[in-house]
């Protein structure tokens, strides 16, 4: 029943080729036609989102090492080519639920850097005012809907969205992103199996990034390292890819969200990534060693990818650099904008209770 | 004015609201096909098909926090638990998820949401089965929590209920559901966070809500035999709390019992009577003397269970340790 | 990983002449050794076992109507052949842990029929002394551990006292019953993963009898009718079995309990099986046919296995009849106990709250 | 006396325990190889191994049903969560099966097991993160609950806890895992059911428990300095609630203000306020004055927190409001 086609890393110079990209025949600069231009700002787009992630990731540790972000910070480092390859393949009216690592998230969404910067730093600027900080972020215009710290409590959250989606007849799905670790917890399955009892127009998309803190997966896993041949169970089509390659993870994303609009029900994704830092801040990591951490980090999206591009005459090193630059500034900004703006007023922590 | 029993006039609330709004539409266990467990929504399948009236796998924490993404989404939904011993397993979604959902969000998200329980022991379901959770549940900001305790006041705050934006808990004592009461065909709603004064009095208050006021009224009946006249208030809201109008009618009385069917310790007659003895304590005669059911877990035998059950002795004793009447 | 084999019905032939009952070849009366005897006298007892507790369910819904037994009822009746089946492997070492659908499982266990009776009349003479009722029986000297009546929450608490067995190495292990319904509940999936990872000495039974109150299991299920298949994704050895046969119920169970007493970790059962009636009391099953019961009526155990047993010679009408009669009388007579047994002190109500 | 600090204080507790009696050990997520969120059972895996000391995967209900479970059968296993705000997620195992198991058997299984989680506000976790749930439990016949305020009475009560024959839910505020006290080397223990009069007076009761102590403390200081000679109350326990001690100290005093850094409706302030001004009633020179945080969900912003956390002002401002003091 369910799908079992592995979307290699190597598929990826497919999607670069994709036959939708090449609908244009003028030719343009640097001997690429019209399409490849297409194909090139796309990239660079993709690239930008990873870059600003990981940019503002490193922001975030700086300032929380200043103590103007506190609480709890779960940093998205090493896994922004599923969160962007996967929401690049989404439309305005689909929603996105994400879990307490949601900064990645947030920002491929395109919500305000500043505000989520101000979020962060508890300010009256931020998203939600400065009320629900790094792990509940919230930009419900772009239909980014949180931001959830409770582990596994967002996915039935989630289904609910697809369920309005699927009542009303929208054309619009919803992503739900959730850690490895989250599938312990019996919610995760009660929320596959109503997805698939009343087909649903939900992707479900698991980071697999090997850890729930410091738990690795097979220590507290009997189903062993792989997720997605459990899924036959509920029926529901699951495919694996490789979570540290962007234009993998968005053309399994890309058909996986066809076949939730064609009709298809809920359609699952296991992306196979890895966080190259601490699950928090706070977090020693003496579970595990640095070689599996260098191992990794060798396959740096942020670091290949743009190397690719380049090597593949997709973008140049001066575009690349360019990109580079004016996305260092941005988080540069927001930290200025978060440090400059006012704290919330003292009467907000009554506002917003009740509707 | 005709009759109606309390479950008919929940099912009238619910089934106007499913009329007249597309948004709204119900989720449960067994609401559909069966019928409901407690005969609420017999004959709704039919009437607005599946899309509208879901039977849901026992997977409560799901259907819960579909429930609350539906509404975050827009739509009305009504969730049926069987059981308010059940909304432990949801207990994460309801107070964690539904309540503080647009706090955290700035003001972005709001939950339009019913989830509509019945509540109370009395019936032999023994220690699992018997439990009052929407004491717990109305301490919790963001949402609101209403037990009606006739036919009349359910269907005003059903109605209420589902048209607020937020997410609000109905618990129906169930042994309620059978219990007839004037319910005129003009339509009312009643709004949340009021109570109502059951019987006007004057030398002492009392104070219920839900299957409670049965043991107030009737120590009300027996108390005005030996010519004490007793202001009664049914709380209704639970949260909102209208301790307005029971600050008021003890300023009139000076006297005040507070009683709930549920256990004694803690709960919402505890709230009461901290808050009632702070703001009128220049009024009152005496302490506010707190009657709740016996703290143990609900035993199943009919008898063990009568005498745990808050009772019209009960409330008689308070009024006489009380205040010497 | 799972095992898939299906013992069938016919198998239960097999069980009957298994090679360990032929030990002794002395021959005794109607031409049949004494291997056969001791056989013959295991089939009576699993009769029974299974008569009893037909006739203590028919007996509770008179009380019922009666009103002398009150609150929820749920009768086990149609489903005898897994719990005689299934409990008849057990040793005396080992716990059994039920849902509300529990007298059956008491019975099989041997708990005393005179205060499982007084147990649901609520009175002082009960097994809990009228403070649990129908669902809640517990019988601790017996390692009947309840009785429990929110659905699904009894799987983690068995899967706790299999720990405790694993944890002191006793030879023990625990079996723990419910139903189709319950495993839509988190908690079910949350609790065959921990088994997994720890490698619980648990034998999982599945009552599988097609419906949790009014919903038919394809409902409210994404995976379907079967549930042994999808077990295979905790790795844990999983078979189908004929719920309606007592001797396939007892194979199937004697494998899986010396497969865990083995070391081979959890083991899970699902047994096909039905209930005659209506899920509790109350119910008007409104929400099937007669048909489908009467078909199932057709395989009732506690007919036509005393049938089979005739025709096999395995046992005399007059043994089957005198069985009846006994038990009869057994059932008769924990009425007239419960009801002549006095209600609890009302000082009972305090007694029990801590220990 | 040597110091130590909070989080050594329990683990202390732990280690005896775990080296006293083989029955002992613990579960709950990222104890062992992580070394637990709050470093409690730091090297604890490394020194009584991987049977005594396992790492959970997240799934509330299952190991804290194991726990029951496990209990039930004569162990005495120690679960610790991750926060008390995960509690919610296995309310269910705790309050219907832990607590109700005793009496549903007719005392045939008890659940000897310790129950451990960091609790409420202040470090800025926002609305999910910062609950303060053991008010709750509290009030659940059938189970103990404890929340030691500082490193001595935090070993005191959990060897007591540990050895204790029910479920116990020991609440640890997780602001003061870093707190420093003085701990005797020698053998102690707290009786659980038992309050401390943290510092004896004459003019004013004042009540709180666990953080909750320190805004009291510091109001106690800012009132000696006025000549107002103020008697604290750590309650230690809430369940049993050692309403004698308070009662006594009232009956000395004649004032008194109940504080909770948790919200201020309903949890256990309110308890202890009703049932102080209905046993004390004569004795009282004004009504129980009652303090908390801000009746809204946790916000994330470090000020708006700090707004709505109970602090020695709102404490003065109630004994001033309430006595004029
Ligand atoms: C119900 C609940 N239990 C425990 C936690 C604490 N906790 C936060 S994140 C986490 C690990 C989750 O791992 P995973 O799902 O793999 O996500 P990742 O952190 O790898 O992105 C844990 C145990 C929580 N927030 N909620
Ligand atoms: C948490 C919870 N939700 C709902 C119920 C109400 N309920 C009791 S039994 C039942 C059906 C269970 O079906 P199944 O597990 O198949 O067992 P069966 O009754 O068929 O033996 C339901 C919904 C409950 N007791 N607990
Ligand atoms: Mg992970
Ligand atoms: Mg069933």
């Amino acid at each position: 029943m369910a799908s079992r086609t592995k979307p290699r890393g190597k598929n990826s110079s497919k999607t670069a080729n994709s036959p939708k990209a090449g609908k244009n025949g003028a030719s343009g600069a640097a001997g690429l036609d019209e399409s490849d231009v297409a194909i090139k700002g796309d990239h660079l787009e993709l690239f930008r989102q990873m870059f600003l992630i990981r940019e503002f990731e490193l922001a975030c540790g700086e300032n929380y090492a200043r103590g103007f972000i506190r609480g709890f910070l779960h940093l998205y480092i090493g896994q922004e080519a599923t969160g962007v390859g996967a929401i690049s393949a989404l439309g305005e009216n689909d929603y996105i639920v994400s879990a307490y690592r949601d900064h990645g998230h947030a920002l491929a969404r395109g919500v305000d850097v500043n505000r989520a910067m101000a979020e962060l730093f508890g300010r009256s600027t931020g998203l939600s005012k400065g009320k629900g900080g790094s792990m509940h972020l919230f930009d419900a215009a772009k239909g980014f809907m949180g931001g959830h710290a409770i582990v596994g409590a967002h996915l039935p959250l989630a289904a609910g969205l697809a369920l309005a989606q699927q009542y009303e007849k929208t054309e619009g799905i919803t992503m739900c992103f959730f850690g490895d670790g989250s599938t312990n917890q019996g919610v995760y399955h009660e929320t596959l199996n109503l997805a698939a009892v009343w087909q649903l127009p939900i992707l479900f998309l698991l980071e697999n990034n090997g850890y729930g803190m410091g738990s690795a997966i097979e220590r507290v896993r009997a189903g062993g390292k792989d997720f997605y041949p459990g899924l036959a169970t509920y029926g529901i089509p699951a495919v694996e890819v490789d979570g540290m390659d962007v234009l993998a993870v968005k053309e399994a994303t890309e058909i996986a969200v066809g076949n939730i609009r064609a009709g298809g029900g809920p359609q699952f994704i296991e992306a196979k990534t890895f966080r190259f830092v601490g699950h928090s801040y706070a977090d020693g990591q003496k579970y595990r060693g640095r070689e599996e951490v260098a191992e990794w980090e060798e396959r740096d999206p942020v670091v290949t990818f743009p190397e690719n591009l380049i090597k593949m005459g997709l973008a140049s090193k001066e575009q690349i650099d360019r990109v580079k630059a004016e996305t260092t500034a941005v988080v540069e900004n927001a930290v200025k904008f978060a440090e400059e703006s006012p704290n919330p007023d003292p009467t907000e922590i009554f506002t917003d209770v009740l509707a | 004015m005709p009759e109606i029993i309390y479950r008919e006039a929940i099912k009238r609330g619910l089934e106007e609201a499913l009329e007249r709004d597309p948004r709204v539409f119900m989720m449960g266990e067994d609401i559909g096909e069966y019928g409901g467990a407690y005969a609420v929504t017999d004959g709704f399948l039919e009437k607005f098909g599946p899309e509208r009236i879901k039977d849901t796998p026992i997977s409560e924490q799901a259907f819960m926090g579909a429930g609350i993404g539906a509404a975050a989404a827009g739509l009305r939904p009504i969730i049926e638990l069987m059981s308010i011993s059940f909304s432990l397993v949801a207990f994460d979604q309801i107070v964690n998820m539904a309540a503080n959902l647009r706090y955290m969000s700035g003001g972005q998200i709001s939950v339009p949401m019913v989830i509509r329980a019945p509540t109370g022991a009395g019936v032999q379901l023994a220690a699992t089965h018997s439990q009052s959770f929407e004491t717990w549940l109305a301490e919790v900001p963001g949402m609101k929590v209403v037990c009606p305790s006739n036919s009349y006041d359910a269907l005003g705050l059903i109605r209420s209920a589902i048209k607020d934006n937020n997410p609000v808990f109905v618990a129906e004592p169930a042994l309620l559901y059978g219990a007839k009461a004037e319910v005129p065909d003009e339509y009312y709603e009643i709004e949340l966070g009021k109570a109502r004064i059951a019987r006007a009095g004057s030398n002492i208050t009392l104070v219920s809500y839900g299957y409670g006021m049965r043991p107030v009224e009737a120590a009300a009946d027996r108390l005005s035999m030996v010519g004490v006249s007793a202001e009664v208030i049914d709380l209704r809201s639970l949260n909102p709390l209208d301790m307005d109008t029971v600050v008021a009618s003890v300023q009139k009385t000076h006297r005040v019992v507070v009683v709930d069917s549920a256990r004694r310790t803690g709960g919402i007659m505890a709230e009461v009577a901290a808050e009632v003895q702070q703001r009128a304590a220049e009024w009152l005669d005496g302490p506010v003397m707190r009657v709740g059911s016996v703290d143990v877990p609900w035993p199943y035998s009919h008898d063990l269970e009568q005498k745990v059950l808050t009772d019209s002795d009960d409330v008689l004793n308070a009024v006489s340790e009380g205040y010497g009447l």
